[in-house]
C-alpha cells in the first residue's frame, strides 16, 4: 500500500516539476485526501517528498536534502496535533452515540399523553436546539373534562437542563389532578424545585387548565412568556400574562389564577422564549409576525397550525435554533 | 464591483477547470502561494460535491469589495437533491470522512466568510469569500 | 509576529545546513511547537521553509522551487485537520465545563441525608467512574429508629443512566417510609421503572431495613450484587442473596424479604458491582481480598472502613476504574 | 537483552545531550529518519518535563528485544512532585497546551508502548518504547 502510495507521489511530482498544471495540482489533492484518511502523518509526507525527488533528481546539492531532514523534524508536532484530532473525533463519535441514548432516554421517562377531550383540539410542537431538551410540556386529564397542561423551560440548556426535567415530570405526577388550580400546582412544583436545585437554575412554567363543561381556561404563570389567545370572533390578539416569581427563586412565591372564556374557534397559544426570541438577519421575530402566521392558518387543526409556526419560524432563524422550541395550542372547537 | 465567470461541472474535468479559473483570478488579485492553493482546495471540495452528489451544477468565481477590502467569493450553485440536515453536515469530524457534503466544514475553515442555503428536491447553494489583507 | 518567526525560522535552517547539530533540530522542534501554539498551518510552515531557503541558496535550480510548490498544495488538507482539531479541542472544553454543571445538578439533585440513629453508625463512599455517576444510594430515616437503604446501579453508564438515577430518586421519595418493607418498595420501583424506561435499561437494587429497636436488618434484592455480612463474634462472613428479577423488567416481578439479626460489632456492607468486577492485572478482584481488607480494618468506623476500602481497591486497578463505585456500611455499635 | 545509557537532566543542555543520545541509538538500531525524529521528540517531552516541572531527574535510553522484536525504551525518572491526576492529564486537549504533565497524550502516539507510574511526592516514572519493523 505505502509503495504504491509512493510511486503514485513520485509520478505527480515528476509531472509537476515537469508541466506546472492545474490537473497535477489537482491530482496531489486527491492523494493528499487520501493519505489523511489513511493515516499518513504530514512528516511522512515530507519524507516521501525527499526520497521522490533524491529519486527524480539525485544530483541537487546537500543543502537540499539537509532543509527536508529539519521539515520533518518541524512536521512531527503537526503529525501528534493530527493524531489527537483522530482521537478527538473518535471520542466525539462515541458521544454522538451516548447522546443519542440519552435524548432516547429522556423521551421515554418524560412522555406524556395528549388530552382527548370532546371540543378540545390540541397541537403540540417541541424540537430541541441541540441533543437534550430543556423545554418540558406536560399533559394531565381526566374523563369529566379537565385538561391541565404545564409549558416548562429551564433556564440553561443540554444535559443540566435535562436533569432538572425529569424533576417537574415526577413532582406534576405526584399531583395526579387534572382540576387542579394553576396557582396551587405552580406552588408544588415552585417548593420541589427550590428545595432540590441550587440557586444558579431556575424553571419558568405556564400553567392551563381547561374545563370543557364551562369552556373556561384558568392559568398561571411562573415569569414564563405569555401564552397568545386568539379571539376568532374578532379577529384579534390578547396576551395571558398573570404574575409570579421564575421556580427555584423563592419557597414563598405566590402565583395567581387568571381566568378566560373561549368560544368555538379561539385558540391559546402557550410557548417557550425559544419561538419569540429567535433571532433573524434583521433582529428578533415580531410578535406580529407571529399574529400573521396564526391568521393565516387558523382554519387548520391545532397540530397543523403548530407544525406551520414551527416551518416558518425556523426556516426565518435559517434553520440554526439558538434555543429550544416548544409550542401548545388549544383550540375550541 | 461584481466580475464574474463560471465553470459547468459535469466531469471531473470542469474540476481542474474551475480550479484553474480560481486560481488564476486569485493570483490576478495578488494571492500568495498558500491562499491560492486554500482557494483552490475549496474551489475543489464544492466542484466535487456537485459532481459526485448533485451531479449537475456550476462554479462561479466573482471578483468582490467591500469595506475596502478586495476578495475573491466562490460560488457553487447545483439543482441537486439538497442537503436534508445542515446541522450534520457543517459539524467536525465529518469533514474527514467520506460522504454527502463531506468537507464543508473543511471549505468554511479555508476560507473567510461561508454561507449555505439549501431546499431539499431543489438543490443547494453556496458562497464562499477570501478576504486579501 | 510572523516576521520574527520567519526570521528564526531561517536563522535554524542555515545553521542546520551548515551543523546539521542536535541542537539545531531542538531549536526547531521548540519553534514548531510555538508554531502550533499560534495556528501557523502546516502549509505555512512549508511556504516559509521555501522563502527561507530562496534566501539562503537562491541559486538552487527550478525544479527545487517547483517541488515545495506541490508540497504546500499536499498540505493543504492537513491545515484543515488541524484546524478542525483546534475546533474539537474547544467543543470538548465546552462539554466538559457542561458535565462538571450536569454533575453538580445531578448531585443537588439527588442527594440525600445519611440516617442518623442510635447504636447504628453508616459509611458511605460512591465514586464514578466518568463524570456521571450510575451507581445511587438512597437513605430514609424516622424517629422511631428504622433506617432504610437502597443502593441501585443502572446497567448503562454516563448521561442516559444518570437521567434514570432520578426517577429512582422521586419514586423513593412519594413511598417516603422508612419502615417499608423491601419486597413493598423494591415492588413499587419496579412498576415505575417499568412503565418510564424501555427495554434496553434495566436496574439493580439492593433494599434493606434496619429496625434499632429489635436490632434485625431486613433485606431485598432486585439482581443485584449480594451484600456482605461480617459477624464479629465468629470472624466470618455471610452473603446476603435474595431473589427477584432486575427493575424494568416485568411488572409482575415478586421481591423477597430475608432478615438477619445483627449484633454488636457485626457489618453489613453492600455495594454494586464496580466494587468486585473491578479487574486488576491479574483478573477480577476475589471476595477473600475484601474479606481480608474489612478484618484489618473492622475496628474503625464505618465510614473509615468504607474509604480504606476504596483506596485498597482502587490502587489494585490501577486507579482506572471502569464502573462506578459505590459501598454502604452499617455498623451495629 | 537490555543495554541502556543515561543523561541527568538538570539543564536545558541535557535536553540536546539525551535528545542526542536516543538519536544515535535508534540510527543504531536501524530506525529510519521519520522515526528518528519523533523517538527524539518524545526524548524531549520527557525532558522537559523533568527540566520544568521535575526540577531533577533522568533519561534513560535502553535498547529492549522482545518477542524476536528490536526496540528502544525511553525510561524517564524525576523526584519530582508526582500527577496528582493522571486520567487528566492523559486526556487529548491538553497535549497542545501548556502545564503540567503537557505532551504526555502526544508521546504515548509518538511511540508504540507507554506506562507511567506517579506516587505523589515522591515522583514519576514514564517507559516509553518503539519497536523497529
Ligand atoms: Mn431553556
Ligand atoms: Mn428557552
Ligand atoms: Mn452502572
Ligand atoms: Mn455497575
Amino acid at each position: 500500500m505505502v509503495q504504491i502510495i509512493e510511486s503514485q507521489y513520485k509520478e505527480i511530482l515528476a509531472q509537476y516539476i515537469r508541466e506546472q498544471s492545474e490537473q497535477n495540482l489537482y491530482a496531489g489533492q486527491i492523494l493528499s485526501r487520501q493519505f489523511l484518511q489513511e493515516n499518513v502523518q504530514p512528516e511522512e509526507v515530507i519524507s516521501m517528498h525527499k526520497a521522490a525527488l533524491a529519486g527524480l533528481h539525485g544530483e541537487l546539492p546537500d543543502e537540499v536534502w539537509h532543509s527536508f531532514d529539519l521539515l520533518i523534524e518541524m512536521m512531527i508536532s503537526y503529525g501528534m496535533a493530527n493524531r489527537e484530532r483522530q482521537s478527538l473525533v473518535q471520542k466525539q463519535e462515541e458521544l454522538r452515540v451516548e447522546m443519542d441514548l440519552a435524548s432516547h432516554v429522556q423521551e421515554t421517562l418524560l412522555k406524556t399523553q395528549r388530552p382527548e377531550i370532546a371540543g378540545l383540539d390540541v397541537g403540540v410542537i417541541s424540537v430541541p436546539s441541540r441533543a437534550m431538551n430543556g423545554d418540558y410540556i406536560y399533559f394531565v386529564y381526566d374523563e369529566s373534562g379537565s385538561a391541565g397542561v404545564a409549558v416548562a423551560d429551564v433556564i440553561g440548556k443540554g444535559i443540566p437542563a435535562a436533569l432538572c426535567m425529569s424533576m417537574i415530570k415526577f413532582g406534576l405526577d405526584s399531583l395526579n389532578d387534572a382540576a387542579a388550580h394553576p396557582s396551587d400546582v405552580l406552588g408544588v412544583i415552585n417548593r420541589i424545585v427550590e428545595k432540590s436545585i441550587d440557586d444558579s437554575m431556575f424553571i419558568s412554567m405556564f400553567y392551563g387548565q381547561y374545563n370543557a363543561e364551562d369552556g373556561r381556561l384558568t392559568y398561571g404563570s411562573a415569569g414564563h412568556e405569555p401564552a397568545l389567545l386568539y379571539r376568532a370572533e374578532t379577529d384579534t390578539f390578547e396576551e395571558l400574562r398573570a404574575r409570579g416569581l421564575l421556580l427555584g427563586v423563592s419557597p414563598k412565591a405566590k402565583y395567581e389564577d387568571r381566568s378566560v372564556q373561549l368560544h368555538t374557534g379561539d385558540l391559546v397559544i402557550a410557548m417557550t422564549d425559544g419561538v419569540t426570541e429567535g433571532r433573524t438577519e434583521v433582529g428578533f421575530i415580531d410578535h406580529e409576525v407571529i399574529f400573521d402566521m396564526v391568521r393565516h392558518k387558523k382554519d387548520a387543526s391545532a397540530q397543523e397550525i403548530a407544525e406551520y409556526l414551527y416551518e416558518e419560524l425556523s426556516r426565518m432563524q435559517q434553520a440554526e435554533l439558538r434555543d429550544d422550541f416548544t409550542l401548545v395550542i388549544y383550540k375550541k372547537s | 464591483m461584481n466580475n464574474q465567470s463560471s465553470v459547468e461541472i459535469l466531469t471531473e474535468w470542469d474540476i481542474v477547470a474551475a480550479r484553474q479559473l480560481g486560481r488564476n483570478v486569485a493570483k490576478e488579485l495578488g494571492f500568495g502561494t498558500v491562499d491560492q492553493a486554500r482557494i483552490t482546495t475549496a474551489i475543489s471540495e464544492l466542484a466535487r460535491n456537485i459532481y459526485l452528489y448533485a451531479g449537475q451544477g456550476k462554479i462561479e468565481i466573482q471578483r468582490v469589495t467591500e469595506k475596502g477590502l478586495n476578495g475573491i467569493m466562490i460560488v457553487a450553485t447545483d439543482t441537486g437533491p439538497g442537503i436534508p440536515d445542515i446541522r450534520k453536515v457543517m459539524e467536525d469530524g465529518f469533514s474527514t470522512s467520506g460522504g454527502l457534503g463531506a468537507g464543508l466544514p473543511g471549505v468554511k475553515r479555508l476560507m473567510d466568510d461561508f454561507k449555505i442555503e439549501t431546499i431539499l428536491g431543489e438543490g443547494t447553494d453556496i458562497r464562499a469569500t477570501k478576504w486579501l489583507r
